[in-house]
């Protein structure tokens, strides 16, 4: 393993005291418990509040900022962040209309995320992201995993929650744009914890791991590395099983081609290519667009491809202003 | 209870697991994200940093704490869950000391339903309560019927490894290993490993102090 | 070999057409000869145009829009583009006041745009940056390369530019700011050409290759893997020595830390961390910050550390509203 | 010059630069960034495609053309040095037919001058420019001896493999590996060896065509 670190203890501490002097302009950083809020507190509105296991960057601490998350919670790498320190964002945070927590369906981020929500004197609700497709849903009662299109939902939803709409209304907003979003990803090569300091699978030099998960766990299959063209039709295909958008409808979409982050932007863009042509000869639009390192699993070579169909509301609160570390315009 | 019983477990719990760190890490590797070694290790050294301030508690009181410290510290799936375990044995333990091998198995096994509960899980979905269910139940079941300590303690630890064994055939329908499907099958589930090394340790300890 | 490819050399215009219809709301792609420019064309100003081989993303193309450049032109990968390329894209930009080019100082790059310069029917100058303090200047008389800085130089005088500034002006300021700014990188890794399909040098999993240069061309030294503090202690030193900057002047600097492809973010920032604690305890003052990946290396893991002495001018023009891809803010 | 002898040479070198792919990459890694034979395939690719255009051209024409073509498909230092290399043959041969060895040694001469002002460049700097000066100082020398062709075409040979050999233990002071510093030593110059394979290979056609 050889990675930009002093100590493995200290990496999650020190990467973040990077990120907040870095960005000392957009949030504040505080430790024990560790949390990270908003430089200005936003006033009269729902308080949005993300989190989960570090290693993810920049989810969810780079989506701070106006128009989007007033807090985020970061746990150990690839580790739920505990009540503690999510009941201490909220009292930061909270400004007199409830707290929403947008938690990614993992075991521990929920439990974690409930054992707050039980505990917290405040108003609150949650919107659970299940965007990944690769979990074929029937069979589990688990439900699919939260990934990139996490990234849709946190910024939808923090442009509405910004017009002063209620707890009720962030949520359901959440919620509808969870059931619109579709992802699946594929891996080239494994992700290595710090802590672990070995790749969490092997892999050959020839083989992909079609349906990874953000986290390095196996996906769907294992299998002969294809050409790009050929892997984005698996992954399009899934992603439209499960949307199943009205053919020929001219639906308009979202097409969000995120990368792990050891894959570059040239590939990124090159399966962006190839997925925009596959979504147009199904009928779609594709009306609005991002391409980069949004949702990451440490070092790991892979991307992922995440579908979200539009609707008035959603393109709306999409392009309103948005002032973040990772994602920024009209401001 | 009693807080010195409670101390002397973390130590033991705490070099049980570190001797175990290869296989922990790698079950995990295989159908998790290869952090619950990290993470119980990082729970241990938290337990053990508190031992001045623990040992003049109560145990009720020092189970409690012990709890909200596994519950800042561990993260994850486990974290929520042992947590849980141990602010339920305070709870029954504040409410009416525990001190009969009858009253501790029932205190052991309320602890287990409440994990049950936090994680909407039962038996035969591949988690630690395919280790714990098992404990809970031989520990009832003996106790009832009055079973030597020495024994009880070795049906223990039997039931602890058999429950973990079990998973290893099973499919996942909650944790991390439920995205697999299929491909979990063959692997025993890492939470299962480490409340079945758990439970060995203590019944290992305990039967020293009665031995 | 593991990448999202289709073929070899299908990949530079695949990609390209990727950039294009993921930014169509930004830039325009022509093909044959391979440039882009802004999608609107900028009236009364100096056009700004760079270029430099691929695989560098988003250098130079995701800096393409509003405040900054008006063209780019693509080579293949690690390859200069040639001398067709820029006058097809100066003629498409050129808005009557002059073409300025920006140019990174390899031979190959400076001999194209120097006979594109010369057969350029308009009134023209070059900006020749080389910011890259790993080679030692003296005994060579190539000069330095021209590496991340690259980004700073395009971005203030892209802004200067918008103003209406002349040609003059702005070739003035981009050698101000190419003389005010120094970096310097170490790779972990190597990146892999795709045509050539292995790893253009071989590195062990205890080694670090100090002062690389950003197409994995070796640098200053072959070492054993250290802790982040000490590599950055060692890059801060030489881009210190360099810089010169008047000890404890309390001197504003501009502070980006460089992705090359393939390091995670958490590892950027940890970097940050330790980079602006040691340019801190020299008496600068770090007023402005850029972390990720700006200007990389194909699929290489490691990073650079760029430092620019600000003054009001170049301050005021890295402030200023900026729309591209890659980097946008205030617009 | 004719332009059926141009061709032929294209050819030539196309199929000479193949057979060196392994070797042209692997010296472009050690000292440079790997792309010298791929930069080299496209622009002979280009040429080879053009081969219906150029064929009844009279040779100035295509030279210019091939020029032209080089410097809009090679990219990177080779493309333009390559470029202006014919650009110049196709000036000198416009300006009035090169036929005897010793206008040809003239022109050539006169490309390698041209060559050595782009880049800004002169011999003992680790470049394909110490393959080329030597080639030209001993076209020059021999044709103005009278030296027999096929003494001259092997003289010249020998002159590009000696003079590309010499790059092996020089420090770059152009080009990429101008940023080696001292660990450019020991590594031949990518662009030297395929200078010198280009002239084997053109003057093993010559050496054919006489025979
Ligand atoms: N709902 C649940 N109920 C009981 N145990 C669970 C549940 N979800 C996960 N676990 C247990 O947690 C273990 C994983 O813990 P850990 O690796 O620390 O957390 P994470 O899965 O969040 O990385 C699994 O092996 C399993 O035994
Ligand atoms: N200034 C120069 N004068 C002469 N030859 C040069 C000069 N700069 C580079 N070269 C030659 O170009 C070769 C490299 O060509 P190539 O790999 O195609 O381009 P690049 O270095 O841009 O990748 C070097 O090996 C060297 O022989
Ligand atoms: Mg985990
Ligand atoms: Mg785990
Ligand atoms: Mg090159
Ligand atoms: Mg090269």
């Amino acid at each position: 393993m050889k990675k930009f670190i002093n100590n493995v203890d200290d990496i999650l501490i020190e990467s973040l005291s990077g990120f907040a002097a870095a960005h000392a302009d957009i949030v504040s950083l505080n430790l024990e418990p560790h949390f990270l809020t908003r430089k200005q507190k936003a006033e009269n509105k729902v308080a949005i509040i993300s989190g989960g296991g570090s290693g993810h960057e920049p989810l969810h601490s780079g989506y701070i900022g106006y128009g989007m998350l007033d807090a985020a919670c970061p746990g150990h790498v690839f580790t739920s962040p505990s009540p503690d320190q999510m009941l201490a964002a909220a009292e930061a945070v909270h400004a007199g209309k409830g707290v929403l927590f947008i938690v990614k369906n993992y075991a521990g981020d929920v439990m974690n995320f409930e054992m707050a929500a039980e505990m917290l004197p405040f108003e609150n609700a949650t919107v659970l992201t299940s965007d990944d497709v690769a979990v074929e849903n029937s069979t589990y009662t688990t439900g699919r995993r939260g990934v990139a299109g996490t990234v849709i939902v946190e910024k939808v939803v923090g442009s509405l929650a910004e017009t002063g709409a209620d707890l009720a209304a962030c949520k359901a907003l959440g919620d509808k744009v969870n059931s619109r979003t579709a992802s699946m990803g594929v891996a080239l090569t494994s992700c290595t914890v710090p802590a672990a300091g070995r790749p969490t699978f092997d892999i050959g030099d020839t083989e992909l791991e079609m349906g990874v998960g953000i986290h390095g766990e196996p996906g769907r299959r294992r299998e002969a590395m294809r050409n790009a063209d050929a892997i984005v039709a698996d992954l399009v295909a899934a992603i439209l099983e499960d949307l199943k958008p009205t053919p020929g409808s001219e639906s308009e979409v979202l097409l969000l081609v995120n990368g792990f982050a050891a894959t570059p932007l040239m590939e990124l863009y090159l399966l962006y290519n190839s997925a925009s042509k596959l979504l147009q000869a199904h009928g779609l639009v594709i009306s609005r667009s991002l391409v980069g390192n949004y949702t990451t699993a440490l070092d790991m070579a892979g991307a992922s491809i995440t579908v979200t169909l539009l609707d008035d509301e959603i393109r709306q609160h999409w392009d309103s202003p948005v002032h973040t570390a990772a994602l920024r315009w009209q401001c | 209870m009693r807080t010195e019983f409670i101390l002397e477990a973390i130590e033991a719990v705490n070099n049980a697991l570190l001797n175990s760190e290869a296989e922990l890490e790698s079950l995990d590797r295989e159908i998790g994200d290869g952090d619950h070694f990290i993470n119980l290790k990082r729970g241990c050294a938290a337990l053990l940093a508190m031992h001045d301030e623990l040992a003049p508690l109560p145990p009720a009181d020092a189970l409690q704490r012990i709890g909200m410290k596994l519950l800042s510290t561990i993260g994850g799936a486990s974290g929520p869950l042992f947590a849980t375990f141990f602010t339920t044995l305070a709870k029954v333990e504040k409410a009416g000391n525990i001190s009969s091998l009858t009253e501790i198995a029932a205190a052991f096994s309320a602890s287990v339903e409440a994990i049950k509960q936090r994680g909407k899980a039962g038996a035969g979905e591949k988690t630690m309560l395919d280790t714990l269910i098992p404990v809970a139940e031989t520990f009832g079941r003996l106790t009832a019927a009055n079973a030597a300590p020495v024994e009880i303690f070795d049906a223990i630890q039997q039931a602890a490894e058999a429950g973990m064994l079990s998973t290893r055939d099973m499919i996942a329908t909650k944790g991390r290993a439920a995205f697999l499907g299929e491909r979990a099958i063959g692997h025993i589930d890492p939470g299962a490993r480490s409340s079945q090394i758990i439970i060995h340790t203590i019944a290992d300890l305990a039967k020293q102090q009665i031995g």
